[in-house]
């Protein structure tokens, strides 16, 4: 065991701003990483959640022939 | 419905593989972490010319080497998918450059931090750091460019291209800067290294490169299954899970 | 009508992230070119550092001119402003100032970086900094009277250099010269404070000036 | 209401046409006729004070136009050959920013409402540039809908719609006119287009 | 075909000389920049010169990508190639080197003269001539693949660089290093041989990585 | 000779149209019709091999279209949207540069021939980007006149034309299909042309 205190576990011979920046920004990266993908995947599962209902409808979907007739409704 | 499915088979098997392989690197990587962190801070010894601050190798090695492994891998996929016009090696590609851009910059920055106290200076235009700095740039070009373009089917090909063309660049930097440096003899300093380095120190290190490699494949699993889902999500399976509410 | 602008062309960013990714980007690898290009040896590099950030931060701004007004002209869109009641100056103020947020500030928070791997003292840093946040302002402001002028000539992205940079090197000299001026110990407040007497003039003269070159362009 | 005073136009050693006089009241429209490159876009774009004639004045309400700015570009809608479509803008984006920019502030629904109108149901929240020609110019058309002006200057709205947009925008045209509007417009289609007071100016 | 590709390429460029003039001013301009802001002491000049004059070259070649194939891709010029039935990389080759003819040569040309300005004695004048000469085509034919790439992307001419510039760094380091091996009496030939292997590679495959990315952006 | 066999065209997350098959032989025409956003452009862009199908497959002359490559580009001409003017240019050198990118030769005589015969008379040497709208597109379509090609692919090409023009247009497609040529296009116009044979293809 190379470290009597924890104080000296944290100090690294002096060298404890560069290590533990080091180690620190790598997790921090690290943990980042992961949420950032986990939030990618729940926005698009919200996504798909919404559109839910219309999942026929939306495989479906080829042209607007219809929408634009459905479209023409009064403005003015 | 005239949907290939032939097409559609390999994404969606992938998927699900992938789904169950995911935990299992997981756990892999973590027990990595744990034991070579132990090893790395309570069993190998203090770096006689170094002191502790030595100990940033444990991850500043295996950060630069996973960096230069994924380009490989990365260009590997995308050439792959240029040639077979195999979406999911192209979408692996894609999903390999961000872990591989971060990995590149936690070289630098674990680097930038043991130099300081070892040579004075965050930074050194000495060859191997600027060829390390060059492959960041290839990386973000890679992203960017995916990033740029909306049809996916034409991001995997442009970015197929220029990640192969960068592969074959990636060996004449490297002699160029090391040429460039080692011609110009200006900086006294250069990656000094543990003369004879102590046998704990290596397997901690070693450990903890095995566990930068199941932390990558773990993420960049997790990373294409989410871009499968966002490609893919106008086909049938994608609507079945959908109907299922299994993700 | 001003925020209207400025939203709009910030939203234009957003949708296109890359673009001020990329911007930023250049401004690196231009800065980190040189040691490439000059050699490595650390002493030459301190000395070169200000002159070299800020010799890329203002081909970084330049660059990105093109697209101050060439895709608004391009799609019709600045026939549309010159069609709208609201005063054109105020318009190309809206549209200099979003250029800045979109391209200038993200190259003030990277200097200092990129001045850490040019070794600079900590002080230097910090007037770099500074110098940049003041400097960088004007050359959008600047850049647009060219970015107006150039307005659908083809090349138009190289003659925007030529006629936009001899404008560009008093603010060159000072900003730099403020950096050097810290690091020899000289003292840097004049140069800031002329770099502020520059922001104040081109933020008065420069829109009105783009505005009349852009009626002149679109005639 | 918009006159047009012995009006010239000079492009390079060409003489398009000259001395063109018109009076325009409102509820009326006026068809610039004439064959491919007799100046119709020409003298629209002098109209609009875009360029200035050679020769000739154009007065709005009475005053000349270079003298009112403003003023004048408060009644005025202009949709050229070009439409200033934003690619990267969905076409929602594309309308209300575009009204913002002419001085008018349109709500997400009266947009949507706009667009609606023109067809574009469902396309929305897409990007202009995968939108077809046709829905472009349609995305560049909505804006009629939702201005408020008095005098719209068209140069060749109708090309790339399709039959029905075609008859969409004859409707629209027609509903301005009997509401006081005027219309200053080309096209090499047949359209009929009824007003209170119809100007034919053929060109060349 | 090909000469017909390059012929047109020069006509274009004569009716706007504009364009050729241009990216001779910026080179021009960026090299008389540096002395502006790094401050006049004529050794470190000198010692800089050969970098600076290297830079300046790739940043103005680079600038110029842009227009390669952009103004063919929106007028629709670049569909017509691709539905001709000419192989593509010969077309892209003609392009390639119509770009170099009106970029390339006028710098290296130039070069000379900026040269002396920097103080460079003769010798090494003439070794940055040569290293120019080899090098600024292998510029125009890697840009051809990172102009091909971002063809129609917005933002496009800032892309360019990203993609583009670390693959140009080999060509930077053995260029100016051929000058400083040169001044430093060291020997330049291996630096020149290997910038003639790096054009020779780069003559056989950027035409067809080029034309396959052509062939990707217009899907 | 040219055939479509099921093609289906799938644009962001919507289909634009399935199993689309079709039969074009030696003097055929194939009017492809529909309204805006209908896929219109988007086939015709397939047909050429600038875009690839997401299923189904084009052969001409009993070849796969991606396979003949040059071969199939000899025999094809295609004027779309976009109609590949340089500004800078004039109008002859845009025509003579334009057939000699796709492979045939045209002497100064013959160009100036072909721009007089679309009534471009006088306007030969002025550079494209003062040219009026409707006569950039007939220096285009005057690439027709001087390429001998079999296969002509055309998307709106009467747009922006005027009645004069339209007449010359369609006599121009006639005399090619009566020589037993093939036409592909799409118009929003009313247009008759008589063709030996002729197919109505009706997008959605
Ligand atoms: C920003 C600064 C730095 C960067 C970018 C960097 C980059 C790299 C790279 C790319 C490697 C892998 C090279 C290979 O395996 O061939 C590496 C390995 C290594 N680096 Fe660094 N480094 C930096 C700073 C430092 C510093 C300051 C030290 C120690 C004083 C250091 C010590 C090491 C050691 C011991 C290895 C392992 C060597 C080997 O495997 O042969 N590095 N570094
Ligand atoms: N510099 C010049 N020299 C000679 N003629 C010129 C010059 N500039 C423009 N022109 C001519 O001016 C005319 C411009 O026409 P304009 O665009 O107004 O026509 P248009 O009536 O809108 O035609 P279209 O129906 O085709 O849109 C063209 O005939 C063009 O040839
Ligand atoms: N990414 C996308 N997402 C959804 N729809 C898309 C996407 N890209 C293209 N589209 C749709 O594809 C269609 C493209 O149509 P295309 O240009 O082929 O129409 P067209 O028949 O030529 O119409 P026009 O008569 O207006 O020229 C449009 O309806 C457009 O909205
Ligand atoms: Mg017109
Ligand atoms: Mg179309």
């Amino acid at each position: 065991m190379n470290w009597s205190s924890w104080a000296e576990f944290f100090a690294m011979g002096g060298y404890g701003v560069y290590v533990w920046g080091s180690y620190a920004v790598t997790f921090a990266c690290v943990i980042g990483e992961i949420l950032l993908i986990s939030k990618r995947r729940r926005t698009l599962v919200k996504r798909y959640g919404l559109i839910h209902d219309s999942v026929t409808e939306d495989t479906e979907k080829t042209s607007d022939t219809k929408e634009i007739s459905d479209g023409q409704r009064d403005f003015k | 419905m005239a949907i290939n499915w032939y097409k559609y088979a390999a994404p969606a098997s992938f998927y699900s593989l992938a789904g169950k392989m995911i935990p299992f690197f997981t756990i892999i990587a973590f027990g990595l972490l744990v034991a070579g962190l132990y090893i790395g801070f309570f069993v190998a010894p203090t770096d006689f010319q170094q002191g502790e601050a030595y100990r940033i190798i444990f991850i500043h090695v295996p950060a630069a080497w996973m960096s230069m492994f994924l380009y490989v891998v990365m260009a590997f996929w995308a050439g792959i998918g240029l040639a077979f016009n195999t979406r999911l090696s192209s979408m692996m590609a894609t999903a390999i450059a961000p872990t591989g851009a971060l990995f590149t910059f936690l070289a630098l920055w674990t680097g930038s931090l043991w130099g300081k106290p070892m040579w004075g200076t965050w930074w050194v235009w000495d060859a191997r750091l600027t060829s390390e700095l060059i492959l960041l740039f290839l990386y973000i070009g890679f992203m960017s460019l995916q990033a740029a373009i909306d049809d996916p089917r034409r991001a995997d090909k442009a970015g197929a291209i220029i990640a192969l063309v960068g592969v074959i660049n990636i060996p004449i930097i490297y002699f160029s800067v090391q040429w460039w440096n080692t011609l110009h003899q200006g900086a006294s300093v250069s990656v000094t290294q543990a003369p004879t380095m102590a046998s704990t120190m290596l397997t901690g290190m070693m450990v903890m490169v095995f566990a930068s490699w199941m932390y990558a494949i773990a993420v960049i699993l997790k990373r294409v299954r989410v871009i499968i889902l966002e490609r893919e999500s106008n086909t049938a399976w994608v609507a079945e899970l959908r109907r299922k509410g299994a993700f | 009508m001003f925020f209207w602008v400025i939203q709009r062309d910030l939203l234009l960013a957003i949708r296109r992230r890359s673009d001020v990714l990329t911007t930023l980007f250049f401004f690196v690898i231009v800065v980190s070119l040189f040691p490439l290009s000059v050699g490595p040896e650390m002493n030459m590099l301190r000395t070169m550092a200000p002159g070299i950030v800020w010799v890329a931060a203002l081909l970084a701004s330049m660059l990105s001119l093109g697209r101050l007004f060439s895709n608004d002209y391009m799609d019709g869109t600045l026939e549309q402003m010159l069609l709208s009641p609201q005063s054109l100056s105020v318009l190309v103020l809206g549209k200099a100032l979003a250029h800045w947020l979109v391209t200038g500030v993200p190259l003030v928070l990277m200097a200092p970086i990129l001045g850490i791997q040019y070794d600079l003292p900590m002080d230097a840093l910090f007037v770099l900094t500074i110098s940049l946040l003041l400097g960088t302002p004007v050359l959008s402001l600047i850049g647009a009277i060219g970015a107006a002028l150039t307005l659908g000539l083809r090349g138009g992205g190289v003659l925007i250099s030529l006629l936009v940079l001899p404008l560009y090197i008093p603010v060159l000299i000072f900003g730099s010269g403020a950096v050097e001026a810290n690091m020899a110990g000289v003292g840097h407040e004049a140069h800031l404070s002329l770099l502020g007497a520059f922001l104040l003039v081109s933020l008065v003269f420069a829109p009105w000036a783009a505005a009349s070159s852009l009626r002149v362009s679109m005639e | 209401m918009l006159h047009g005073v012995n009006l010239t136009c000079v492009r390079g050693d060409r003489r398009l046409f000259k001395e063109v006089n018109f009076t325009l009241e409102a509820g009326g429209l006026m068809q610039v006729n004439g064959p491919n490159g007799s100046g119709k876009t020409s003298l629209l774009r002098i109209l609009c004070g875009l360029t200035s004639p050679a020769l000739g004045k154009i007065t709005w309400r009475g005053e000349t136009v270079r003298a009112l700015d403003g003023q004048y570009y408060r009644d005025l809608t202009y949709i050229g050959h070009l439409t200033g479509t934003k690619d990267d803008l969905t076409a929602l984006e594309n309308l209300r920013i575009s009204s913002a920019l002419s001085g008018v502030q349109v709500t997400e629904k009266q947009a949507r409402d706009a667009l609606a109108y023109m067809g574009l149901v469902g396309r929305e929240l897409l990007p202009a540039k995968v939108l077809s020609q046709g829905q472009r110019r349609r995305v560049a058309l909505a804006r009629l809908l939702v201005c408020n002006t008095t005098l719209w200057i068209l140069d060749e709205p109708l090309a790339a719609l399709d039959v029905a947009a075609v008859k969409l925008i004859q409707d629209l045209l027609e509903q301005h006119l009997q509401e006081g509007g005027m219309v200053v417009m080309t096209t090499h289609q047949d359209i009929d287009i009824a007003a209170v007071s119809t100007v034919q100016l053929q060109l060349a």
